[in-house]
């Protein structure tokens, strides 16, 4: 326990560079730019410093910082951090700055027609950018449920402007049409997860009024509740703990997305621009995967061995209804979206496999998706960009007159279907074993989507890279330096998670273990332990 | 314990009569009549509280309710006049209904309420009145409630304060003098001269008794326009020229003339009652 | 006879008071129903200050009476500018809502 | 010595790397650079090889742990690599194809222009291979195996721009994910059942694993073995593949990568000895798709789509020696590595004729070409001959051991088996004779290209040539170099194991059947194809020929039970999402909406209803404290 509130600091950051950003005067907008990508890299590095004062294997929650805020109703200001947190954090960190190169251009379009001397509309789009970063970290670090649910419920309000005000103005329609479908994909994205925010509070209350009764002090604070429960002071009743998890894990299931509850994902992804569909897919709904491994799996044992198999039906639905339909997609964006959906179909079935294998690599395929939806989404924003379209069928030949960014795509493409070598494979065959292990037959109809996925990435390759040059792609220019810096990187990183991701499971694999210790589940032993057998001998 | 049979006498009677001083207050059409009979029912109200022992408010009732707002009540309906706000009509649909239903509700639980609270057994007021009424109220106001007391006080200046500024009317320019108001009113075309007097040809001239014109329809402008709208002229015309008829055919049988002469002296009677209606006029 | 009478009366009257208040147009006529029900009231508490032995009761009654003085004179300007802008004195033409 | 084993692999890839990253600066050196770095790797493989000689017995078998690729709980995963005498065959084999395949390429590649890349690719998947068969655990293996699948789907699409091209590169690769995934099924079987999947262990327990369980591996990493290696019925993918260039086909899709699948049964002998369900099924994989292959072959003009054919049917061969258990195993390898050298030699004898005649394919456009282009003449007979199983060349010697063991089996089935070799010897025969007569013999039926050039045949440049003479030397005399008192066999005996099997008839009698076959086969294409004149347009053909000409029906039949249905599906489920998943949000929406609508006409501005409801509230309020007190 250090006495620097190094975590707070990591969330204040940002904030701070979201004020100072706003605050640039209108005409100043590249230095608004700069200044804003700045702040994203000095809270990557503050997350770096995080990642290395974290002893993986230590206490469970560390760096960890605890006040009185709301002492009337037990509410407490506290953070702290174990290896999931450690390394989503880094994620977050890691890809804002990404986000904003690949959109350093986005807002400009608002720049045309200035309706007034102080219209900023580059300024915002970069502080809410900030804002969403410095919301996600806090929600990441925070160990007070209700702390936890305030950002949670927070971030809904600048991802709303960000995609209801900054969309991509690559539809198929006529402008004023583009702007009905924006608002609507905006207003649809904060409604629903609006409601799952609401349902969770009643949850949060419920919890609330159990601590209250049984500890006779309220709490939200997730150690000192793990701490009552294994003092055993803390018995909550079956149906209780039923339906209070059920409240938190739907509004975790809207926000992850879960089948059926997905459909706010495309138009979301398909209307905001390439940078802040990655924002949405890539960095907020990670937080309803962390908060299922973090919320319900500690707070609610037994209720989630409870809800596994139907969690676990839906999952695998999820994974196949989703690779299916982003082969029937016609708009890049929205096919993005549906395959996001079957892969946080892989995360949830991995973290409700309640096995090591599958929990960790739930944990894992939260940074790979990340990275590789990033990637893939990214190179195809600047694609769509350049067409100014998102039909597929308005492409074609790329790769002839772009090879760059046609390799650059091919890349991400292989990654979202998991190719060895490249870090989603990795984590997708960690969940897969580690379901097959205990649900033989779920893990192997899961394994059909490895199939799909190879169909809808390539399928799309194929119509917008090869072949003839289509009209109106003929002039298409090549990746630039700035989209390079964006598109390298991750590339590499994706290389590297892939071949040697040792170091990222180091931290991952003490947390899962603390979980499923959480939730009584041992792995399935083999039926003959043959390494055992070999190191005996 | 209970109270002597005359208070209950008093009581039966005179709460008839609140009763249906009350109904008469949202029932009758015009302000006027409903203020009266709220005067009746406060004047009532008085009665009881004097009754139970509370002499003071019983006063203070008949004083400034009775007095002093309701007074002030009457002026503003003078000041307001007649409005179509006074016909019974409904025109919000369903409010009728909905109005009865939440009326009728209400009473019978607060009844229902107050039958099942048990208030059987009263402790009457002569301890507390023994020093007095006054003096009781007295002690108990500068004393328990003295801060209450203190913002009533202020609460009365600031509605005075606001009552003033509400009703108050900035004059934004010099009044205009008589002389502008006249060529005002030369440039509109409007009545110059004064309005002509009522009660021409008239038994008397009331000011609700139109004047006539020579062919003896009765003239608007005459009459004050609010008794008009308010249905108070008397249009007594008619019977008037009825009695004109008369005479003359009393004047004819009376000195037989011939037939030339008869016109012309028709025609002087026509002239004679022509003037003498100038004459009746001042 | 017990003084619960007067407690009757006093909620017969002050139903009477709601329902003019409900049903009456000329905001002069509902603000007399108003001050029906207030003298209502007044009358409840005159009644229950006898029914327990003691003078709170006036005192609040004669608390809402100086409330009321109060009361009336703001309302009766407020119903005369009213009348002014508007040249009504219906409390529906108070409405400005579309429907 | 064994830390270099990680430098056989590292070698390629850095190759890939450098090519791929490199930029246009690289394309005046890049070719050599691949090259050399091929070369580099195939020299090691020879040091390696040396060494290795150099020890004997189990000593033989070299490790290597690089480093721990995945390690979570009971899962590990490490990058650690074994080098046995079955590796280091396939190594050798594949670094030294894989580097006369590059510097004949260099030759073929000349004018295109994105040769560099080209060979990044190549030693992309040079890379790959060698981790497929270096690995020591299935997941490593798995990676190798992908990889390589990602290799042949660049280079069939390397001409991207030809849609057909695009098309059959994604056909390739997601036929090989349907295999790829029985492959990971299996790992995870073993997982489940060993808690490993490294090879130690896994052999050394498979025996104490349930009969079923084993049976479940052996099939699905069979499945694998048949998207890999195009065999019925994930074999539609192979022909289109001919797509890529040349110098591709010859070395993924007849040497090395095709082969893989007999690797992995060969490389998983222990568990398939354990499950003879398994092993039965593979021979019947093995024994149709010889069939196959070699009808499908006999049908095809297209020279490549004909030489796609016999490798279809080649790896036939040696997939059922393979599911022969012991006594076929280390012939299957051996049919393997003499296959390798004289079906790339064909390869590239085709490619060296297309490039002769301005990239034609069609074999009725050929004729009498053996004065124009005499080394490619020889090095392709050569190779024919080898393929056919002349006496005394290499194919004899692989082929006539498999068609033995599979006498040898046993019992009916070993009969079946056994004939079906037999026949398809002849086949092949048949069709090879065919390939031979209608590009090399008769008149020339030559007619100009699509842009109106006439084709000047002319034999290719050196580096073009060089490497086929090597591998025409190579298909000569591997095979008899290898039956020398039996070497191979000893040498692959620690390994795969060998047991001779006993055939019901003598050796001398298969051998005599064998060369009858042949004869008939060659003697059949000759009365077709050399006697009479060849017409210059196919004839229509008898309904087997037709139905060849169209692999069979194969596609047409994915089409009609896979693609269609799918289509439909995706196309329904787009509109249920929208119109029923969605539908029913909105809907809620909507009544919502319509709800709020009503109740804002309480809302109209009337203080009377306000009234109205205000004292409604105080009545409610006031009968529920009266129940309160009620209760």
């Amino acid at each position: 326990m250090s006495s620097f509130p190094l975590l707070t600091v990591t969330a204040v950051v940002p904030a701070v560079g979201a004020i100072a950003t706003a605050a640039v005067p209108a005409a100043r907008r590249t230095a608004a730019k700069w200044l804003a990508l700045a702040f994203s890299l000095a809270t990557l590095v503050l997350a770096g410093v995080i990642a290395a004062r974290f002893t993986p294997g230590g206490a469970r929650y560390q760096l960890s910082e605890s006040h009185a805020w709301i002492a009337d109703f037990g509410v407490r200001y506290e953070l702290g951090v174990d290896g999931i947190a450690v390394v989503l954090i880094g994620l977050t960190a890691l890809l804002v700055p990404f986000v904003m190169l690949a959109g350093w251009h986005d807002a400009d379009v608002l720049e045309e027609h200035r309706p007034n001397r102080n219209w900023r509309p580059t300024q915002g789009f970069f502080a809410l950018i900030l804002l969403v970063e410095a919301m996600v970290v806090i929600a990441f670090e925070s160990t007070d449920v209700f702390l936890f649910y305030i950002f949670f419920e927070a971030m809904l309000i600048p991802m709303y402007f960000l995609i209801g005000g900054f969309g991509d103005r690559a539809g198929a329609h006529s402008e004023d049409e583009q702007a009905k479908q924006r608002s609507y994909a905006a207003v649809k994205f904060l409604l629903y997860n609006l409601l799952g925010g609401l349902i969770m509070l009643a949850a949060v209350i419920g919890l609330y009024v159990v601590t209250a009764h049984q500890l006779g002090h309220g709490t939200f604070s997730l150690p000192q509740i793990l701490q009552a429960r294994a003092a055993g002071q803390l018995h909550m009743s079956t149906t209780a703990e039923r339906w209070i998890f059920l409240g938190f894990f739907f509004a975790f299931a809207v926000k992850a997305p879960l089948w059926p509850l997905h459909t706010w994902l495309p138009n979301a992804m398909g209307e905001a621009t390439a940078p802040v569909a990655v924002l949405i897919t890539a960095v907020v709904d990670k937080v309803g995967t962390f908060a299922m491994l973090r919320y319900c799996l500690q707070l609610f044992p037994n209720a989630s061995n409870w809800a596994t198999p139907v969690i676990l039906v839906l999952s695998l639905i999820s994974i196949v209804y989703g690779a299916l339909l982003a082969v029937g997609q016609r708009d890049i964006k929205r096919l993005v979206a549906y395959a996001s959906i079957s892969h946080f179909g892989f995360i949830i079935l991995g973290i409700f496999a309640m096995t090591s294998q599958g929990q960790s690599g739930a944990a894992l395929y939260m940074v790979n998706h990340g990275v590789s939806t990033a990637a893939w989404l990214l190179v195809a924003g600047f694609l769509i960009s350049r067409r100014g379209s998102r039909l597929i069928t308005d492409f074609g030949g790329v790769q002839k007159v772009a090879p760059l960014l046609a390799g650059t795509f091919l890349v991400g493409s292989l990654a979202i279907l998991s190719l060895p070598g490249l870090g989603p494979f990795v984590s997708e065959f960690l969940v897969l074993v580690g379901t097959f292990t205990r649900y033989p037959v779920l893990g192997v109809i899961a394994t059909f989507a490895i199939v799909l996925a190879a169909l809808y990435v390539l399928v799309l390759y194929q119509r917008t890279m090869t072949g003839p040059v289509k009209a109106g792609i003929e002039s298409m220019k090549d990746l630039r330096l700035r989209e390079l810096v964006v598109a390298g990187p991750l590339i590499a990183l994706l290389i590297f998670l892939g071949v040697y991701p040792k170091p990222v499971t180091n931290y991952i694999n003490p947390a899962v273990k603390d979980t499923l210790s959480d939730v009584h589940k041992t792995d399935p032993a083999p039926q003959i332990n043959a390494v055992a057998k070999e190191t005996a001998k | 314990m209970s109270t002597s049979t005359g208070e209950a006498i008093q009581f039966w009677i005179l709460a008839v009569v609140a009763v249906l001083g009350a109904i008469g207050t949202v029932s009758m059409k015009k302000a006027v009549h409903s203020a009266l009979s709220l005067a009746g029912t406060m004047i009532v109200l008085a009665v009881f509280y004097l009754a139970q022992g509370a002499y003071f408010l019983g006063v203070v009732q008949i004083v400034v309710y009775t007095g002093a707002i309701m007074m002030l009540f009457l002026f503003v309906v003078m000041l307001v006049g007649i409005t179509a706000a006074d016909s019974l009509k409904e025109t919000i649909k369903g409010q009728r209904w909905a109005a009865a239903l939440c009326g009728l509700g209400f009473g019978i639980l607060l009844i229902a309420g107050l039958a099942n609270a048990s208030l059987h057994s009263f402790a009457g007021l002569g301890a507390a009145n023994s020093g007095g009424n006054v003096e009781g109220l007295a002690r108990l106001i500068f004393t328990t409630y003295v801060w209450a007391f203190e913002l009533t006080g202020a609460l009365l200046i600031t509605a005075a304060v606001g009552a003033m500024v509400l009703t108050h009317r900035e004059r934004t320019q010099r009044a205009a003098t008589q002389r502008e108001l006249s060529e005002q009113r030369v440039r509109e075309g409007a009545q110059v001269t004064p309005l002509p007097a009522p009660g021409v040809y008239a038994r008397h001239n009331a000011v609700d008794i139109p004047g006539l014109l020579p062919d003896g329809t009765a003239s608007e402008l005459t009459v004050n326009p609010t008794l008009r709208a308010r249905g108070q002229i008397r249009d007594v015309s008619g019977e008037r020229l009825a009695q004109l008829a008369e005479l003359e055919q009393r004047s004819e049988n009376w000195l037989e003339r011939d037939e030339h002469e008869r016109d012309g002296g028709h025609r002087a009677n026509g002239v004679n009652s022509a003037n003498g209606s100038n004459g009746g006029g001042q | 006879m017990n003084p619960v009478n007067y407690l009757y009366l006093a909620a017969l009257l002050f139903t009477i008071g709601g329902a003019g208040v409900m049903i009456r147009r000329n905001a002069i006529i509902v603000f007399m129903c108003v001050e029906l029900m207030l003298n209502a009231c007044n009358l409840a508490f005159v009644t229950f200050a006898r029914l327990h032995g003691n003078l709170d009761g006036q005192i609040f009654a004669f608390f809402t009476m100086v409330v009321a003085a109060a009361e009336v004179v703001v309302g009766l300007a407020i119903i005369v500018t009213f009348f002014r802008s508007r040249h009504s004195a219906s409390v529906d033409d108070a409405s400005l809502m579309k429907l | 010595m064994d830390h270099l084993i990680g430098a056989l692999v590292g070698a390629p890839l850095l190759g890939a790397g450098i090519l791929l990253t490199g930029g246009r600066r690289l394309d005046r050196t890049g070719h050599w650079i691949g090259c050399l770095l091929s070369a580099a790797s195939f020299v090691i493989g020879a040091l390696l090889f040396a060494d290795m000689l150099g020890k004997s017995g189990s000593a033989r078998t070299m490790t290597s742990h690089l480093f721990s690729w995945v390690p979570v709980a009971g899962f590990q995963a490490n990058v650690s690599f074994q080098l046995d005498q079955l590796s280091m065959t396939f190594v050798l084999l594949i670094t030294g194809v894989g580097t006369l395949i590059h510097i004949y390429s260099v030759g073929y590649m000349e004018q295109d222009e994105n040769r560099r890349r080209f060979f990044g690719y190549l030693n992309l998947f040079l890379a790959a291979m060698l981790l497929l068969v270096l690995a020591d655990n299935y997941l490593l293996l798995y990676m190798g195996w992908e990889g390589v699948g990602l290799a042949s789907y660049l280079l069939i699409g390397f001409w991207q721009h030809k849609p057909s091209a695009a098309t059959a590169a994604k056909k390739a690769f997601i036929v090989n994910r349907v295999g790829d995934m029985g492959l990971s099924i299996a790992i995870m079987v073993m997982f489940a059942t060993f808690g490993s999947f490294s090879f130690g262990p896994v052999f050394s327990h498979a025996t104490s694993a349930s009969q079923a369980k084993l049976t479940v591996i052996g099939l699905l990493l069979l499945l694998g073995a048949c998207g890999k290696s195009a065999q019925v019925p994930l074999q539609s993918w192979l022909g289109d593949a001919m797509e890529g260039p040349t110098p591709v086909s010859a070395l993924i899709h007849a040497a090395t990568m095709v082969t893989a699948g007999v690797y992995l049964i060969t490389r998983s002998s222990a568990i398939f000895n354990a499950a003879p369900a398994a092993q039965l099924a593979v021979t019947v994989v093995g024994a149709v798709t010889l069939l196959f292959g070699a009808i499908v072959g006999c049908a095809k003009d297209d020279i490549k789509k004909a030489l796609a054919g016999s490798t279809m049917s080649q790896i036939g061969y040696m997939i059922l020696a393979a599911g022969l258990g012991p006594i076929g195993y280390v012939f299957a390898i051996m049919h393997l590595i003499t296959h390798g050298f004289f079906k790339a030699g064909l390869f590239l004898g085709a490619g060296s004729v297309m490039h002769g005649m301005n990239d034609e394919v069609d074999m009725r456009k050929f004729g009498g070409l053996r004065k124009f282009m005499p080394v490619t003449y020889v090095t392709f007979g050569l190779a024919y001959l080898a393929i056919i199983g002349f006496p005394g060349l290499s194919g004899y010697w692989s082929k006539d051991k498999i068609i033995e063991a599979a006498f040898a089996k046993g019992g009916t089935d070993g009969w079946i088996l056994g004939g079906v070799a037999l026949l398809g010897a002849g086949i092949t025969a048949f069709y090879m004779t065919r390939v031979m007569l209608m590009t090399f013999f008769g008149e020339k039926r030559w007619v100009p290209d699509a842009d109106g050039h006439e084709p000047h045949p002319h034999e290719a440049p050196r580096t073009m040539t060089i490497p086929m003479i090597i591998l025409a030397f190579g298909s000569v005399f591997a095979g008899g170099l290898f039956s020398l008192n039996s070497s191979f066999l000893h040498w692959l005996e620690p390994v795969t194991g060998h047991t001779e099997g006993h055939s019901p008839v003598s050796t001398v009698l298969i051998q005599a059947a064998t060369l009858v076959v042949l004869a008939l086969g060659l003697g059949l294409a000759w009365v077709q194809y050399g006697r009479q004149a060849v017409p210059a347009v196919a004839p229509r053909g008898s309904l087997l020929t037709r139905a060849a000409r169209r692999d069979l029906l194969q596609d047409d039949f994915n089409h009609v039970a896979l693609v269609k249905p799918g289509e439909y599906l995706t196309r329904g489920l787009v509109y249920l999402d929208h119109s029923v998943v969605d539908g029913v949000v909105n809907g809620t929406a909507a009544s919502v909406g319509g709800l709020s609508g009503r109740m804002r006409r309480l809302q109209n501005g009337y203080v009377r209803s306000y009234a109205v409801s205000m004292l409604g509230g105080t009545a409610v309020l006031v009968a529920a404290t009266l129940l309160m007190r009620g209760v």
